[in-house]
């Protein structure tokens, strides 16, 4: 068990930013998941020991927070969410310095730094002064940071904000790799509900302050009713007709994808039956699971 | 037996080590980031200046007889004391370019940190508030001692070198004591002064300003009380007062004012603590914001 | 349709560094996406058209009149910058009301705007707070305001819906696409592909200053006739649907997905197959759970084109 | 191609210039600097206080304390120190700041933006002095009030003053939109150049703005304490019509070149 925190309540003046969060965390990917302001980064400054929280206690890796915070921080790995660099100064240099500084020799540190940086992708850039760097590259090397002292967790805040497609594949892999090797706990705080499914096993909701849903992926997006997702060549308005008449509902979102809510006695086939009557050719078709942005609409409860 | 190393992520097969001095990486950095500042290291040469000029007098006053052509006029016979070397240590144009050494180095000590808001990334790590500020302050440490005491003992070397006699160094014994009490005062002050300053505010165009401005200022408003109440208590306000009568008082030398130093060694004193306090509130691990 | 914005072999670079290379084209009213990696010159592009930067060479050109110094032109544009950066310490209402008094609007003109801009991003509770007290989500919205409260013809928006949860984003996505329906031409520069694909199938991909392809996404798509199209059917018995393709001469190469189920085909004739895979499905009584063509999003799109 | 349509506002350029003064000297009393600069001219009126209150009847005597220690500090510090930042920060604190973008992408020249900046920080710097100093001037005169020669002696102070305010901030901006680390060079020409240069006699003088000022005050500061006395005494005073001009010549010369230097150089941090 990684994280456990009973009852954490923090507030920044009148607005309550926690209140009352008791999280189990186990191994793997865990995805943080919340509308702005549920309460995602001070959960992580909590763990960190920036904050310390009014009520309520935890442990992380078995260390409990606040007093044993410096043991935290040795085997933790943080990236922040906003912009931080070090003006004036090279990749290579920034990256070794805050190895220095978790405890690491400066000749290791210098090393592993060419090597973490390798992994970011910031390979070719890592001698050019980092007030050069684009938002996308200065988001990398704030993963390089979190990585140079090999931590046993990774508290990563928002991984793939402004990251290019290229990019954002690069750090999707580099985190999906570390996951696999089943001996680094991530913990994903992210708004890009793309990068969670594929990241995390596990996911954490917050709304307004608690745990609104906290699970397993697969058991959270399972749903009852038969939802499928279908597009056809052409309007398809011969296709909904012929549902309609089959008793399903039918709406259509703004890029022609057509919802078939299918009653429980019919089956799929009788879609493909639906589309091969009205002659519409079906180029899309798939049995819908809640995605993640409608669980999260639905938990964070104000769509 | 072929290995082929493949892609993606290993770990550090090393251990992290409990340094016993945390804050010295935070120290050579910021050394190394005033270094690669533009046109820094003119003002650094700069601040040479004022020892090469006593390095020269020292030079005079032991050959005065090749230099009698030059010094037809004046019967003044230069003699080194050690209340020359406290002229020296004291003088203002000295104080001054340190002054723009600290503007330069200084100013974005903690503001560039502030601006850039990577306190986050500093205190993500097992590092403590004071060894963060330690840090810092040993950068300032290490420009106030290089300019200094550095040349202090230097000049004090040479001279026992050019009078070819431990004369000076047997009249003397206690005057490498009194550099080096008396640069340690001074840069400790402007460790804490300086760090001060750069923690009040994110832009270190206005942190430099500041360095500046509350430093001739202190010595403007001692020129104007003074010049109203003539009493030697004005001198107070000044900072580079206070620093010249601790010196005197170091060097064994007459007080330049008529207050006994304790005075000035506890205004010294009173603005670290005020530093200390102001740094301990403002350096946190992430801006809160209410 | 006439071009609002229209560039001709634009270059741009700055010190050694390239920013744009020759690039030419045109925008019409409607919402365009500019698309491409880091350091690929978008935010070059649009400081070009804003007139924040001067070309080296070419033109850059907004409804026909040069842009660098023509402040006439600028109150029809409205410019939502990438960076985060605001006048922290005064409040949005303040910061919205001082930017459009440059318009020379009279007062009472000012605070309507102001007032309605805000109502659109729905900051209005929090017009008298700080913008240093606001989260990176309402800094995001009141930037958004300041492009709109003038009530632009053309709206530049660089990386908009960064820091925004799903519902700011849904939200901003939905206001965009009024925007075009008020015949309003949007340009909107993204690196998160799903966002742009939700606004808009006009996209513009720039990679290493230069323009890669230009046009509607799935045209695109199309035209890339080399790259034979990949088409993923998940069923019970895959192996039964692709007995049936085995002669069909248009079918590339099929193959199997690890778990068994799913059956990956690739093919230039996508109509052919699809029409032919109904019935297929259909005789053989099999149950379909998914047929899905991975690569017709801008993601492959992407890939394909910089040459993955 | 829809013309553009001659609705849309644009202002004409003395409105933008209005108008960017107007936001500009809203958000320079905002900031909690123009606060700390306020304070620091609070000092001079309370040394006027206790020169008041030491200096009882003897008027003369207040009256050269004023122009010798008081006024002193203000040409040669207060303001420098103030039209220093001020003015470097009318181009560098957009820059760093990377909010230029808001003002650039407005239908208001480049030129108007640096006018109105520059106006604006004139009018906050002179709010500070000019309240100092007719605090500092009246309380140390209370005694000579009814005298009328008091008051048009005190409007050549104020007049010095202002002028000052626009020279050196004209300076400043220009520096400012010319090199980078504007605000260094500026700090060894405020106070490095401008203090020697009074040892040198003749015409050297006359490449220093305090020399014009120092020529403008009603009495010749010869006497004076402090370390700022030991400087005064090489002044050969330039006659008060043409110093009048040179000051306004530098400071409108000055403006006018960073609104050129504006308007044709980008300014962007490197990207």
């Amino acid at each position: 068990m990684s994280i456990e925190v009973e009852g954490l309540c923090f507030s920044y003046g009148s607005i309550t930013a926690l209140d009352g969060v008791s999280l189990r965390l186990g191994e793997g990917a865990i995805g943080l998941l919340g509308p702005n302001g549920a309460g995602k980064s001070t959960f992580l400054r909590i763990l960190l020991g920036f904050l310390t929280p009014e009520k309520g206690r935890g442990r992380v890796l078995g260390y409990e927070i606040g007093r044993e915070q410096a043991l935290i921080r040795r085997s933790v790995g943080y990236m922040p969410e906003d912009d931080c660099f070090i003006a004036g100064m090279d990749a290579v240099t920034f990256t070794s310095y805050f190895g220095e500084l978790s405890g690491m020799p400066r000749q290791e540190a210098m090393k592993r730094a060419h090597e973490v940086l390798f992994y970011v992708g910031l390979g070719e850039a890592r001698y050019r002064l980092l007030d050069q760097y684009s938002a996308g590259m200065k988001q990398r090397l704030k993963m390089a940071q979190a990585l140079v002292h090999d931590p046993q967790l990774l508290f990563l805040d928002e991984p793939t904000s402004n990251l290019d497609p290229q990019g954002r594949k690069e750090v999707l892999d580099l985190i999906e790799d570390i996951v696999s090797k089943k001996d680094m706990t991530v913990l994903v705080s992210s708004h890009i509900l793309a990068d969670i499914e594929t990241l995390c096993s596990s996911v954490v909701i917050l709304s307004k302050g608690r745990v609104a849903a906290e699970g397993r992926m697969e058991d959270l997006r399972a749903i009852h009713y038969s939802l499928y997702e279908v597009k056809v060549k052409g309007d398809g308005t011969g296709f909904k007709r012929e549902l309609e008449a089959m008793g399903c509902r039918v709406d259509e979102t703004e890029d022609r994808v057509i919802k078939v809510y299918m009653p429980p006695e019919g089956g799929r086939m009788d879609i493909f039956r639906a589309a091969s009557r009205a002659g519409d050719q079906i180029r899309f078709f798939t049995k819908s699971q809640t995605s993640l942005e409608d669980l999260f609409a639905q938990v964070a409860g104000e769509e | 037996m072929t290995v082929i190393r493949e892609k993606g992520y290993y770990h550090w097969d090393g251990s992290l080590v409990e340094r016993r001095f945390p804050w010295w990486p935070i120290t050579r950095t910021g050394i190394l980031l005033a270094f690669r500042k533009k046109r820094f290291k003119l003002f650094f040469a700069a601040a040479y200046l004022p020892s090469l000029v006593f390095l020269a007098a020292l030079y005079i006053s032991e050959r005065l007889e090749d230099f009698k052509f030059m010094l037809r006029g004046s019967e003044r016979v230069i003699q080194i004391t050690p209340g020359s070397f406290k002229m020296y240590m004291t003088n203002d144009g000295l104080l001054f370019l340190l002054v723009l050494v600290l503007v330069f180095a200084g100013s974005g000590l903690v503001a560039d940190d502030l601006k850039h808001n990577s306190l986050q990334l500093y205190f993500a790590r097992p590092l403590r508030k004071r060894d963060y500020l330690l840090g810092k302050m040993a950068v300032v440490f290490f420009f106030m001692l290089i300019l200094t005491l550095v040349p202090g003992l230097l000049l004090f070397v040479f001279k026992l070198i050019f009078s070819g006699s431990f004369k000076f160094f047997t009249a003397y014994p206690w005057l490498p004591l009194s550099i080096i009490g008396y640069t340690a005062l001074l840069t400790v002050f402007f460790a804490f002064y300086t760090l001060l300053l750069s923690a009040l505010s994110k832009n270190s165009r206005y942190v430099m300003i500041l360095i500046f401005m509350v430093y001739l200022f202190s010595d403007i408003l001692y020129g104007i009380l003074h010049g109203i109440f003539r009493s030697p208590y004005m001198a107070l306000f000044s900072i580079k007062s206070n620093l010249a009568q601790a010196g005197s008082f170091l060097f064994g030398q007459k007080l330049p004012f008529g207050f006994p130093a304790f005075w000035s060694f506890a205004v010294l004193a009173a603005l670290c603590a005020v530093s200390a306090l102001v740094l301990r509130r403002k350096i946190r691990g992430v801006e809160v914001i209410k | 349709m006439t071009s609002e914005i229209a560039t001709r072999n634009l270059s741009k670079w700055y010190g050694n560094v390239l920013g744009l290379s020759d690039v030419s084209l045109e925008i019409e009213a409607g919402i365009t996406g500019l698309l491409g990696p880091n350091g690929a010159g978008k935010s070059t592009f649009m400081k070009l058209v804003t007139g924040q930067m001067k070309p080296n060479i070419g033109t850059v050109s907004v409804r026909g009149a040069a842009v660098w110094n023509n402040t006439s032109l600028f109150s029809t544009i409205g410019f939502c910058p990438e960076a985060d950066a605001f006048y922290e310490d005064v409040t949005g209402w303040e910061f919205l009301t001082g930017l459009l008094r440059l318009y020379g609007f009279p007062d009472r003109e000012v605070r309507e705007r102001a007032e309605r801009a805000l109502d659109i991003v729905d900051l209005a509770a929090d017009k008298d707070r700080k913008i240093k007290g606001y989260s990176r989500g309402m800094r995001q919205r009141i930037k958004f305001a300041q492009a709109i409260a003038h009530d632009p013809e053309i709206i530049i928006l660089d990386e908009p819906l960064s820091g925004l949860d799903p519902l700011g984003k849904r939200k901003l996505i939905k206001l965009v696409k009024d925007y075009r329906a008020e015949g309003k031409t949007i340009l909107v520069s993204s690196h998160v592909l799903p966002e742009i694909e939700a606004m808009t199938s006009r996209i513009v991909l720039v990679h290493q200053g230069k323009i890669l392809a230009q046009g509607d996404i799935h045209y695109i798509r199309d035209l890339i006739e080399a790259h034979p199209h990949m088409i993923s059917v998940t069923c019970a018995d895959p192996r039964a649907v692709a007995a049936r393709f085995v002669a069909d001469r248009s079918i590339l190469k099929m193959s199997f997905g690890t778990d068994g189920r799913t059956l990956v085909v690739e093919t230039h004739n996508r109509d052919a197959f699809f029409s032919r895979l109904q019935e297929a499905v259909l005789e053989a009584g099999v149950e379909v759970d998914e047929i899905r063509s991975p690569d017709d999003n801008l993601q492959a799109v992407f890939d394909y084109l910089v040459g993955k | 191609m829809k013309p553009v349509d001659s609705n849309a506002p644009r202002p004409s350029p003395w409105l933008s210039v209005r108008r960017v003064f107007g936001f500009f000297f809203f958000l320079g009393r905002r900031t909690g600097r123009a606060r700390v600069f306020f304070l620091l001219g609070l000092i001079p009126v309370a040394l006027a206080v206790m020169v008041r209150i030491l200096l009882a009847g003897r008027a003369a005597e207040a009256m050269s304390v004023f122009n010798d220690i008081l006024m002193v500090f203000y040409l040669q510090f207060y303001v420098v120190i103030l039209a220093l930042f001020y003015g470097t920060s009318v181009l560098a604190e957009d820059i760093e700041g990377r909010t230029m973008a808001y003002l650039v992408t407005r239908p208001v020249s480049k030129p108007s933006v640096v006018v109105g900046k520059y106006a604006a920080y004139s009018a906050l710097m002179a709010i500070m002095t000019e309240v100092s100093l007719t605090l500092s001037f009246f309380i140390m005169n209370s005694g000579r009030l009814g005298e009328a020669s008091l008051y048009r002696v005190f409007f050549g102070y104020a007049g010095v003053l202002a002028l000052a305010i626009l020279a050196y901030t004209g300076l400043f901006t220009f520096l400012g939109s010319l090199l980078k680390r504007a605000l260094l060079v500026g700090l060894v020409f405020g106070f490095g150049w401008e203090n020697v240069i009074q040892y040198f006699p003749g015409s050297t003088q006359k490449f220093s703005v305090v020399h014009y000022l120092k020529s403008l005050l009603p009495r010749r500061p010869v006497t004076g304490r402090g370390t700022l006395s030991v400087l005064l005494f090489r002044l050969e005073p330039t006659a008060t019509l043409p110093a009048i001009l040179v000051l306004v010549l530098v400071g409108a010369v000055c403006v006018g070149l960073a609104c050129w230097l504006f308007r044709t150089k980008e300014y962007l941090p490197e990207e």
